[in-house]
């Protein structure tokens, strides 16, 4: 086992799909020579070379398109968008396009392509460095919508969405790309997209969430354990589709849910998962459905008091989950 | 092949091959045809024609490696998806929207062609998109060949991707990002723009500060085409010219095929609000099929007995189709839950 | 009162408005000559000139950003959007730009204007013509989602869109256009952004719904009622920001709460109302949360047996009331 | 004005303008300056950097009517916004994110301005989203001039809408709208690119096929104009020709004005991975603040003594700006939740 980061894991595996197939390039802006402005792609240009890490011009859309023209004559992109924030040229090409490939076309072609890009707040990026974009690709049938919160679950995935025939949007903490830390077996592994993980068990109240909120509800659940409240926390890992499952089996224990995201609370992804619970847990459950979340302003602001109040973080969470408890 | 140089590649056409993409024009506009008629009994919601693109689609066809070279057409196609080998049946299903039929299991309104045999990708109804991704097939050729996945001369495989728009759909960003791309890789591709002068009601002047959409090849570093799309063997000149590029690894090449679309936009459109009857029957003295059903006659490579035998086993044909696709059974409701996702087996 | 129908009452309130404010202009494709493709803009390029009733290029993002552009120099954008399906890819001018101009400039640049826009299914137009996409811009904050049921507020919303000095988009049930009609007043009125309607007063459950399915949920309810079930029909008419005292004031007097939509079920707008009552209601709840909304398959299928297996209809909304009923 | 076709409009500017022109580049490159060293002490979060754009930049304020006609900027115009009215200690606010900060109340990332007394517009982050916005801009003076509700000589209106990008960012779709529309429509426009041949790490050859950005004007028939961005003057005649075209009504310019990133990308880049040194030292030979001093020397506008006392002026200005941003109050919490929508009574 070594213990790596999040973004390291990340490049790893990566750089192992470059090596297993062929058909793997990954193209986006400032992947090349610059490694990406994060760094994830350090040092592939220099392995696999120009052809197969493709300094993409500075347009998303087509950065997205090449990518499903790619995946449609059988290669296996991986598509960088730089942040999350600037996907949105790439919208019509991700939700009228890739998602419905196979459907529209009768199951035969298909879109096997990656589309990974770092999202989320808290490090001063502001209202166009800071987006959480998830729940616009979760609402998208068609479309498989991943993120990982541990370095082994983000090589676990990105390894699995690189072989998925579909679409795969990998979304990345980037406030957690250096913060968050783990062991990563040397041998081969894959995790499986769909089921959830339960990132600690509890009796007492479920916390629901994924990415920088399951590493940070952890972190609540160890703060509130020590008042003797015991929280479960499911690290939701692929938000499309849902683990059903897992939510119900959860809250069916527990009885309590509280659902965290950093994403505007209005019709964030966790709407869903509290409408999910909603109708199927209504017999189990002892009280409401809480969601913590952004609030619905327009951007995560950048100087920090307002950034702060922003963002969830542990002690809100721990506010949160007591609050609930205490119901 | 310097030997082309001298003359004209449609010169280089078989009696045989001219023959047949007659027999293509000919069956896709009775086809197309039939299907206003089909629209005005009520039989199907929906119609959208080729009439009127029939010489540049054909021409088209027949400058590539037909059913082997990616095409990524758009809804006006049809001539071009039947050079392929898309049959009436094929399409009469699609009006219909019968089970299992051929581009999208009845999923997709008619004219959104797609048939994995043929290399023809499925298409969509936002225009342009198509270009980008066309772009991204011809990407993956030229990935394959510099990976040594691929062999240059290995013509059962795909050596370009031609996709084809309206001039109106050359207004979208998707458009000029594609064009782009094709540029700086210096792609095997071909973007073929139908400019029939109207998208929907607007005409080119609407669209476009420039009089012809070949000059903007021009922004790209590609290599621009404008040609008289009503005739045959000039777009064939022109379309041949942009795969020999292609495949010769020269680049990318835009081709403007103007011609006119001479009927309304689509079933749902009344062209009599935006365009002068006059302007319209000024334009159908160039119908393209008459036109080239003339030379042809000229030349001889087509006699009136022959025309003849073609229109009866045309209409025998489309009869057929449409008889067969009306029998056809319905698809069954929970199909609609199909297909949501291919299922890992198949990466 | 003139009797209309939804199409003539939007054409109306155009009209109105042109005549009532010089700086109101319309933009879109095909808008001019041809009065738009259903004929909403009929009649007014005539009448105002081609100054006023712009065709615009084929190319919706710029559409949009005429319009923004317009807005912030102190006009009044009208922009329509063929088909809902077409608006995606001018989803980065609008979820990027217009929806953050007024919070991102500190109040000093905002942006007056409306995106119009036919949506939904059921008129053999498949996935690409039948879409509903109000969820992605309810998502958004900064961005006001209306969406009539009928002629009345179709007049006094969008005249009411016209004029706020925020964007405001406008979905208009492309299926409801001619079918559905009703009286409007001769005289000026406007009808506020905000405030649902009760169409139907009812006490056994609460069916939230709006546009085509407002309607739809109208004609069940008017079924079951034959069964001795009284059901309330809200119509939430503004979808962003939405009328949550409504919503609680409903179901706290009925106890149920069944949503309609016609979109894909997951993280449709309906998540938000099910996660909104699962949160405040809880403990006026004698039921689950029921969503009854289209299946999660990638687009309205063309051919009418799958057509009508995927739209939700006023049999289907019958029986799901009648199933939570009797819960 | 058929004065000016003899000689260079830059020929009329007076020695005031010229040394304005030379205190707004002088006073932009020392609060960069600046702002380089407080991110290195760790006091603000992130830096990015005007630094060799300075003489495109002061010549395009300089050429419009500034602070009425619109300008869109990009992050990348310190110097511009300067030049129309932004302080060092608006900007040094920004750095720190202080409350009330002037173009988005430190909601947004330093060098996303916007001034509304000033006629900026507030500038997002996603590239290009500009340039379509301000072919709106222009629509609505062209608009409001058709419509009577403003008449064409009165200069207190804004009278055309400038936008700026980089070289990179004309691959965007949203360049390719903006464009289009302002030649279809003819619109007041200017659409100036500061190519400084990177896109972050990404070279010209990366973007675009061709080698000059001000071919693509081709491509939307508008006139298009390529000029050495390191020359003030050169620059101004540029502008100057453009805005006269606006002005006049002959419709939209596309400047591209040569320059270099004299800087990293922005304080998260380090250019080292991506370009020679070699290549940074030789374009520091025409850092344009140096060339127009030399040249306001040569032709006896500047003085040595001018200059230490512009410097002294700049120094305390900064020094000044910095000060009273850093003593500055941090917005509260709550500020966060603000200005979601506009209130009615605003309509
Ligand atoms: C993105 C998008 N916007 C609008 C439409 C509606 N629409 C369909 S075809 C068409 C006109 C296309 O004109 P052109 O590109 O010239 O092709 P033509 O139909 O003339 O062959 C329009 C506006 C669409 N399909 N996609
Ligand atoms: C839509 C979008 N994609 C990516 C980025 C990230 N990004 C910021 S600046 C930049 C490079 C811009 O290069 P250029 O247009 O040449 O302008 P320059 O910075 O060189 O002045 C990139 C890729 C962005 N801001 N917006
Ligand atoms: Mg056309
Ligand atoms: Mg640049």
């Amino acid at each position: 086992m070594a213990q790596m980061t999040l973004i390291q894991a990340i490049t790893q595996a990566m750089d192992e799909e470059l090596a297993r197939d062929p058909r793997v390039f990954i193209t986006g802006e400032d992947v090349g020579k610059r490694g990406g402005v994060f760094r994830a792609t350090m040092g592939l240009i220099e392995k696999y070379g120009p052809e197969r890490v493709v300094d993409s011009p500075l347009a998303e859309l087509s950065i997205v398109a090449i990518g499903i023209g790619a995946a449609l004559a059988d290669l296996r992109p991986i598509c960088e968008i730089q942040f999350a924030d600037f996907i949105h040229p790439a919208f019509n090409q991700i939700a009228n396009e890739a998602a419905r490939f196979y459907y529209r076309s009768n199951g035969q072609w298909r879109v096997p392509m990656v589309i990974r890009s770092p999202y989320g707040g808290g490090i001063s990026g502001a209202l166009y460095h800071s987006q959480s974009v998830e729940a616009f690709f979760a609402h998208v049938p068609g479309l498989k919508v991943v993120i990982p919160s541990t370095p082994y679950d983000a090589k676990g995935l990105l390894k699995s969405a690189v072989r998925d025939p579909n679409p795969v949007l990998f979304f990345e903490p980037k406030k957690g790309y250096r913060a968050i830390k783990g062991d990563v077996p040397e041998e081969e592994y894959i995790v499986p997209i769909g089921p959830a993980r339960i990132a600690r068990e509890g009796e007492d109240i479920s916390v629901f969430a994924y990415g920088m909120m399951a590493y940070y509800a952890e972190i609540a659940a160890e703060q509130v354990a020590q008042e003797g409240i015991s929280a479960e926390v499911v690290d939701l890992r692929t938000l499309a589709p849902v683990d059903r499952d897992a939510i119900r089996n959860s809250v069916m224990k527990t009885g309590k849910a509280l659902v965290v995201y950093e994403d505007n609370l209005t019709l964030g992804y966790g709407a869903e998962i509290a409408a999910i619970i909603a109708d199927e847990c209504f017999e189990y459950m002892d009280g409401p459905v809480k969601r913590l979340a952004g609030p619905d302003v327009p951007g995560v602001p950048f100087s920090h008091p307002m950034q702060d109040f922003f963002m969830p973080n542990p002690n809100k969470i721990a506010d949160a989950i007591r609050d609930l408890v205490a119901y | 092949m310097p030997e082309l140089t001298a003359e004209r590649p449609s010169a280089t056409l078989s009696e045989e091959a001219l023959l047949e993409m007659y027999w293509y024009m000919l069956l896709s506009r009775r086809t197309d045809e039939r299907a206003w008629v089909m629209h005005r009994q009520g039989k199907i919601p929906f119609h959208i024609s080729a009439i009127g693109h029939e010489a540049t689609q054909v021409a088209a066809a027949y400058a590539i490696n037909r059913g082997v070279d990616y095409v990524h057409p758009y809804y006006r196609d049809l001539t071009l998806v039947m050079a392929i080998g898309v049959t009436p049946f094929d399409f009469m299903m699609s009006l219909y929207g019968k089970k299992g039929e051929l581009s999208s299991g009845a999923r997709q309104m008619p004219s959104h062609f797609g048939a994995k045999h043929l290399n023809i990708i499925s298409g969509s109804s936002p225009v342009a998109t198509q270009v980008p991704q066309a772009a991204g097939l011809a990407f993956a050729i030229k990935y394959r060949l510099s990976q040594g996945l691929q062999s240059p001369d290995d013509t059962s495989q795909p050596r370009l991707a031609l996709t084809c728009l309206g001039e109106g759909s050359t207004s979208q960003g998707e458009w000029h990002e594609g064009m782009n791309w094709a540029g700086v890789h210096n792609l095997p591709f071909i973007c073929l723009v139908q400019n029939n002068f109207y998208a929907i009601s607007v005409p080119l002047e609407g669209q476009m500060a420039v009089s012809s959409v070949a000059d903007r090849a021009a922004a790209y570093g590609v290599h621009g085409i404008s040609v008289d799309g009503t005739d045959v063997l000039a777009v064939y000149d022109a379309m041949k010219e942009a795969a020999d590029r292609a495949y010769s690894g020269e680049g990318a090449t835009l081709v403007e095929a103007r011609c006119y679309r001479m009927t309304p936009h689509s079933s749902d459109d009344d062209d009599r609000t935006y365009r002068s009857r006059e302007e319209v029957e000024e334009w159908k003295k160039k119908d393209p099929l008459v036109l080239f059903q003339k030379r042809l006659l000229k030349e001889g490579v087509l006699t009136k007995k022959l025309i003849e035998e073609y229109e009866a086993k045309a209409k025998a044909e489309v009869d057929d189709a449409q008889q067969r696709a009306e029998a056809a059974p319905w698809p069954k409701p929970e199909e609609a839950l199909g297909d949501v996702f291919a299922p890992l087996e198949e990466a």
